[in-house]
């Protein structure tokens, strides 16, 4: 079979063949042409879609640093603060941004918001450079810290752009600023493509073995060559980029920000969908958004009220008895001879 | 020969605590030098300044003629010096192959081959190493003796020319420790390496050995081939403790138990 | 070998179908899905947390005979988090509202034709972060034909560049804060007072009882809290009293400890200020705690709650409030015919009996009050506009000017702010809530100061 | 006129730093020999204030007699969680690896999750408190200040509870196994201290404890709403990180430290612009937080590891 093996995965080793092979990718793809398609046939309303893509986006980007490298950021909502709040400010400041973002099919949001995201991803990479020395627990708190940190700098810092309009942290979009729903809609979908792409990429390259390596032993990956330093920061910045940048279309879509981006519910969001769906693989987050998403709206049908309790029960089986996930669980199976790890992969 | 490593006047202290007191040695290319010592003596700490882990407060460490003094880890693993850790530290959740995939990725090749190349290498070393039917388990599930061997290949796969082994052969049996044996020295040879091991089965590393190093407290007190280590008073009192022990090693040497 | 290529492909493909079913169900949470649902789950929490059987009759099952349509209004309720209490007063006064509009007026009058008005709604837990979301899903899954804002100014706002977005009218009945209609927005309308004009009337009221009152100002800092202390600041200075300390507090807080040791410090004598239930009652509890001797106390929002007394008892006596609306307000149509313009709605008596028939015996407190108006004002604009229009009715709205048993509505047709009601204050006089001031709509004159507030 | 504006936050921040401080000793301890972050601090901490208001408002009890019940109710939680969460992960092994932290974390994590919205759904997100209850008079005058009874109360309460903390640990032979098992938990395990029935006490004295903290936090805040736990939580990572893992006395240190630093930074906020001293002041708590991680991660009062 280890023969077999060989031929299949080619020993010429051409990259792109190589990607072509994953059925993975494969189920990816229809993920994303599901969305379209739900969009241009009018089968599911526009906020429903944009649910499905938020979820998806927050997911996939936390995966980027804990599905792969395994530092599981507690505060990662911070970088969707700082994503919304830049996007907002910049809009609400800056008039050629400001009539940039209504352009070119939302084109001119995409762009807007990479600016936001960028914004994100240069405090990722200061930040992170400091708290990615420490591990397990420290930097969960420590991330934690910087979303509390954050949110109150924000809370003092926003209301004195402009002490007539804005209050507490809450800014709104004067009505010529606000852009319509299906350019934000393209915007975002550009962005979780995009967002796809690179946590496949990174799950098939080089830079993901190395941040798998990381999350299972750091010393040791140090001592086979991983450069676990520039590795993590290069991970945890790509995540703050993509968290921002969903932040930032999240925020567009709202007419506005305030400080509830912080809300460490929506770093609970995250890792649950992660959590559910499996550390370390890309179909992890994509299942266990789509998991979550279902999860959320069915329990809230039959057990409103109670809806959140249960899901916090079904985090701890899933925690305590699969700790892996469900694609983790599946990826340790064989189907008539086939490990599914390799076509989950 | 060139000399393919020179440590130099290398001191390393924690705290109070001074780990490796102006050691000093050199090896030649296709060497096998044994590194012993009581527990305690700074072997693994040393090992620790040569990869790079520690940063040395004096000293230098010179490999192929540069100086890769406080160079971080991977620098110096991509330079071509590998190491087997003394606690097994596989990645329990990825398979052998993939854990001997990570040392192609990113040791003396990294960043030039591919996914499938870097498979190409790993599946070699794991055949060297006797573990090419165990390639697709998971790491977590092979034996002690298995986890020694894929730290080696791991090792291997990083393609060095300088292999440090920090107690491979702990916790084998004596039937084990034989195969394993045989195993580095088809290694060393298929891979014209150089290597250097960390040792605590005294007969072992008498045997294999070309010369021996010994610490102690974290100075060098000794150094030659075994007979002549063996026969240092200094090492016996100091290491040995009994000259007895010695004797017997050097027999178990010359008569090839 | 064969054997492994073969069921690798059959692996393969049945995780091609997979994800077709994977993206199938995204494509499948269509708007026939999600509505049922959703909709399914603000009636589960409205029977289980809100309405009693009387109240589901009006917005549920009113027969559509006779009708010629259904004119379909949307909103968010807080029924959870900190606007709860608020929040329910609402949905109450929106009920009955709608009670009124179908049962009592026959249905809202759009041209020829006669429509029904039903109330859509979903709980925003007092979030803004749900806002945005539920705004679109109402417009988009619903299909209302108009909306209602949420109760609070930071939860209008959230909400305002939905309403803007897909250019559908909206009123704002508990989002006072001016700064919202200043931002250029057009579809969006304003039923109650805005929020600068809130304590003007309690620091007039001072001002004439004691020119030399030493004044505190302490409030949430948020849009409508803030909005309201500068509106006070303003009359404070132009009343000529001292402002001799002033102090935002941060939202959500319950422990007032040194602020208030501060104020007393600084000499005042007179607390204004407050934000929403929560934080209003805590400040006036601990100020009572710490023995502040207090002549006057106005404080928003918390004291028209009856659970403020519930709460304080004793110490809520003396504490005034001002009101969009309190009950013995004397806006009749007599005083509409004296002013020359059109009375719409219920009196102020009937709508005292609709409202406990809808809340099951409760009392409405102005938050119920401004939510009925807000609804009465909306019906009023789509029957001048004879249109179900968006832009109708909001241009309808310009020409609409009645008097309600809330008072008069008339909007600034520029901003869409509020300019023809006028607010109330009401003090808590032993256990009875008295409209004190203005003398004209007065039940009992104030008490002030107020000299046994602190002494127990 | 400054200088009362300066005592008065001083001694608030001194009165609210105690409670801070004690309510982190349980989490200090959980974590410090446990290697267990009790993500669920916060919910943890509820749990005792609505015990305590529901004997007050259902059956009338005495706050005291509450004080009491939270008490022992959070012995039985602790017994609870540590048989339904944390046995399974931390029960049988003896090294502790970030694995298994991060495990612990997460199990933690999702009972935060279903304790905080039991508690939206059963006391809904109102305030809730003990009224215009306190004991004896309402409030006393210290220096400049008015305090109220009820936080001298908690913070007499709180003091006296650590001091009974501390001398467990360094007095009994239970107190000193647990500090044993902290320094190194195999060999406490070879001189013969059962490493689960320690386990199993560290978790039901630190929940209990955490738990008891809630009437505290409780009379200090006068009324509670389940969004406090996100105020308590964090800062009980702050208190327990400048305290170092395991210190009681370290915590209840830090958490005087926090509050000082709260009130301190709230008046100098408030020279410049009053509007926004609150947010900085709190953020300089987090700012504090993040050093002492990145520049001394063992504490201010914790030995180096």
């Amino acid at each position: 079979m280890a023969a077999g093996h060989d031929n299949e995965m080619g020993t010429k080793g051409s990259t792109l063949e190589h990607y072509l092979k994953s059925p993975t990718l494969l189920i990816l793809v229809f993920v994303v042409l599901g969305i379209l398609v739900a969009r241009i046939m009018g089968m599911s309303t526009l906020d429903t879609i944009m649910t499905v893509m938020y979820f998806m986006g927050i997911a996939l980007s936390l995966n980027i640093i804990m599905g792969f490298a395994g530092y599981v950021s507690f505060g990662h909502a911070v970088f969707l603060g700082l994503g919304g709040y830049a996007y907002v400010l910049m809009v609400y400041f800056i008039k050629p941004l400001a009539d940039l973002q209504n352009t070119g099919y939302g084109l001119g949001a995409f762009l807007v918001a990479v600016l936001a995201g960028l914004f994100a991803a240069a405090v990722a990479a200061s930040v992170g450079a400091a708290v990615l020395r420490l591990r397990g627990a420290f930097f969960a708190i420590a991330t934690i810290g910087l979303d509390f940190t954050a949110l109150y700098l924000f809370k003092a810092v926003v209301p004195e752009l402009n002490p007539e309009q804005f209050f507490g942290a809450q800014i709104i979009l004067p009505a010529d600023r606000i852009v319509e729903k299906d350019l934000v809609f393209n915007a975002m979908f550009l962005t979780l493509v995009i967002l796809l792409a690179v946590n496949y990429y990174i799950r098939k390259s080089p830079f993901g073995v190395g941040l798998t390596a990381i999350k299972e032993d750091e010393d040791a990956a140090e001592v086979l060559g991983v450069p676990t330093t520039m590795y993590k920061i290069v991970a945890f910045t790509l995540a703050g980029f993509f968290t921002g940048m969903v932040g930032a279309l999240f925020s567009l879509n709202g007419g506005g920000v305030d400080e509830t981006l912080f809300n460490l519910g929506h770093s609970i969001d995250m890792i649950v969908m992660i959590v559910i769906g499996g550390l370390g693989t890309v179909l992890g987050p994509v299942i266990g958004s789509l998991i979550y998403f279902e999860l959320y709206d069915l329990l809230l049908v039959h057990y409103p009220g109670v809806n959140l309790i249960i899901l916090g029960v079904i985090v701890a089986i899933v925690v305590l008895f699969f700790p892996e996930g469900l694609i983790g669980l599946l990826r340790k199976y064989r189907v008539r001879g086939v490990r599914l790890r390799d076509v989950l992969e | 020969m060139e000399e393919i490593l020179v440590v130099d006047g290398v001191t390393k202290r924690f705290g109070g605590l001074v780990a490796n007191n102006k050691v000093s040695f050199s090896m030649r290319r296709g060497e096998i030098l044994g590194l012993i010592g009581p527990n305690g003596a700074g072997k693994t700490t040393l090992f620790n300044v040569i990869t790079g882990v520690y940063r040395p407060d004096e000293g230098r460490v010179i490999f192929k003629g540069e100086d890769i003094t406080g160079k971080p880890p991977h620098v110096i693993t991509r330079k071509g010096i590998a190491k087997t850790h003394q606690i097994v530290k596989p990645f329990n959740d990825m398979t052998v192959l993939e854990n001997a995939m990570v040392g192609a990725l990113f040791g003396k090749r990294a960043h030039q081959i591919t996914i499938g190349q870097a498979k190409e290498i790993a599946r070699r070393s794991l055949e060297l190493v006797g573990l090419a039917d165990k390639a697709d388990e998971f790491a977590v599930k092979l034996t002690l003796r298995q986890k020694k061997m894929l730290e080696l290949a791991r090792a291997l796969s990083a393609e060095p020319e300088l292999l440090l082994l920090d107690e491979v052969l702990a916790g084998l049996n004596p039937k084990e420790i034989e195969e394993a044996l045989e195993i580095i020295k088809k290694v060393k040879v298929e891979r014209d390496l150089s290597i250097i091991m960390i040792e605590h089965v005294m007969h072992a590393v008498m045997n294999i050995a070309d010369r021996i190093v010994v610490l102690h407290f974290g100075w060098k007190i000794a150094e030659g081939t075994p007979e002549e280590v063996a026969n240092n008073p200094e090492v016996i009192t100091a290491y040995l403790g009994d000259p007895r022990y010695a004797l017997r090693f050097v027999k178990r040497k010359g008569g090839g138990e | 070998m064969r054997r492994y290529g073969v069921s690798k492909y059959v692996t393969g493909l049945v995780f091609l179908i997979i994800g077709l079913l994977v993206g199938a169900g995204i494509a499948m949470s269509s708007p026939g899905k999600t509505v049922t649902k959703t909709v399914t789950q603000s009636s589960v929490v409205t029977v289980t947390k809100t309405i009693t059987p009387a109240a589901q009759t009006t917005t549920k099952t009113s027969k559509p005979s006779g009708f010629a349509g259904t004119i379909y209004i949307g909103t968010t309720i807080s029924l959870k988090g900190k606007f709860a209490h608020e929040g329910e007063y609402a949905l109450n006064g929106f009920k009955v509202a709608i009670k009124w509009l179908n049962d009592v007026h026959g249905g809202i009058k759009v041209g020829d034709k006669v429509y029904k008005v039903e109330l859509k709604y979903y709980d925003d837990e007092s979030s803004s972060q749900r806002v945005p979301e539920l705004y679109s899903k109402l417009i988009t899954e619903d299909k209302v034909n108009f909306l209602l804002a949420p109760y609070s100014s930071g939860l209008t706002k959230a909400a305002a560049p939905v309403a803007e977005q897909n250019k559908i009218v909206m009123v704002s009945h508990g989002g006072a804060s001016d700064s919202i209609f200043k931002q250029g927005y057009k579809y969006i309308v304003q039923t109650l007072s805005p929020a600068s004009t809130y304590l003007r009337s309690v620091v007039d009221l001072i001002a004439e009882k004691d020119p030399n009152a030493k004044v505190a100002l302490i409030y949430e800092n948020a849009a409508f809290a803030a909005t309201v202390a500068q509106g006070a600041k303003d009359e404070i200075q132009k009343k000529g009293l001292k402002l001799v300390y002033e102090k935002p507090y941060e939202k959500g807080a319950t422990e007032f400890g040194s602020i208030i040791n501060e104020a007393m410090a600084a000499g005042a004598d007179v607390l204004l200020g407050g934000g929403h239930f929560a934080d209003g009652t805590a400040l006036v509890q601990q100020a009572w705690q710490l023995g502040w001797k207090l002549k006057g106390i106005g404080i928003i929002v918390a004291p028209a709650l009856a659970e403020f007394k519930q709460q304080l008892k004793d110490a809520a006596n003396g504490v005034m409030y001002p009101a969009q609306w309190a009950i013995g307000v004397k806006y009749s149509p007599e005083a509409a015919k004296k002013l020359g313009i059109e009375w719409f709605g219920p009196t102020n008596e009937e709508y005292l009996e609709l409202y406990k028939q809808v809340s099951g015996g409760g009392t409405p407190d102005y938050h119920a009050a401004e939510a009925t108006a807000a609804v009465l004002h909306l019906a009023k604009a789509i029957e001048v506009a004879g249109s179900l229009d968006s832009d109708a009715v909001r241009a309808a709205f310009n020409k609409v000017d009645i008097m309600t048993f809330f008072g008069r509505l008339k909007i600034d047709p520029a901003t869409g702010l509020q300019v023809g009601h006028q607010m109330v204050v009401v003090q808590w006089q032993s256990g009875e809530k008295k409209i004190v001031y203005p003398p004209e709509a007065a039940q009992a004159s104030p008490i002030y100061p107020a000299e046994n507030w602190y002494k127990r | 006129m400054d200088l009362s504006i300066l005592a008065i936050n001083l001694v608030n921040g001194l009165l609210w730093g105690i409670i801070l401080g004690f309510a982190a000793v349980g989490l200090t301890l959980l974590w410090g020999v446990m290697k267990v972050v009790n993500l669920a601090q916060g919910e943890v901490i509820l749990l005792g204030s609505y015990v305590a208001i529901i004997l007050f408002t259902q059956y009338g009890l005495s706050p005291l007699v509450g004080g009491l019940a939270a008490l022992l109710v959070g012995l039985v939680a602790g017994f609870l969680i540590y048989w339904a969460l944390l046995h399974k992960l931390v029960g049988k092994v003896e090294r502790i690896t970030l694995k298994i932290e991060m495990s612990t974390l997460l199990a933690m994590f999702a009972l935060s999750i279903a304790l905080l919205n039991f508690y939206y759904y059963a006391f809904g997100s109102e305030p809730r408190g003990f009224g215009l209850w306190s004991i004896g008079v309402p409030y006393v005058r210290v220096l400049d200040t008015t305090i109220r009874t009820n936080i001298l109360l908690a913070d007499a309460l709180a003091l006296i509870s650590v001091a009974i903390v501390y001398l467990f640990l360094d007095r009994t032979i239970l107190g000193k196994s647990i500090r044993a098992v902290m320094q190194d938990a195999q060999a406490a395990s070879l001189v013969g201290i059962n490493p689960v029935k320690i386990k199993l006490l560290t978790t039901v004295i630190g929940i209990g404890l955490t738990v008891f903290s809630g009437f505290m936090v409780l009379l200090f805040e006068a009324s509670v709403t389940p969004e406090i736990a996100h105020k308590y939580a964090p800062l009980s990572f702050v208190v327990v990180v400048l305290g170092g893992l395991g210190s009681v006395v370290g915590s209840l240190v830090a958490g005087i430290i926090i509050g000082l630093i709260y009130g301190f930074s709230k008046v100098v906020v408030s020279l410049f612009n009053p509007r926004i001293s609150d947010p900085v002041a709190l953020s300089t708590a987090f700012i504090v937080l993040i050093l002492i991680l990145l520049f001394r991660p063992e504490g201010i009062f914790g030995r180096k590891r």
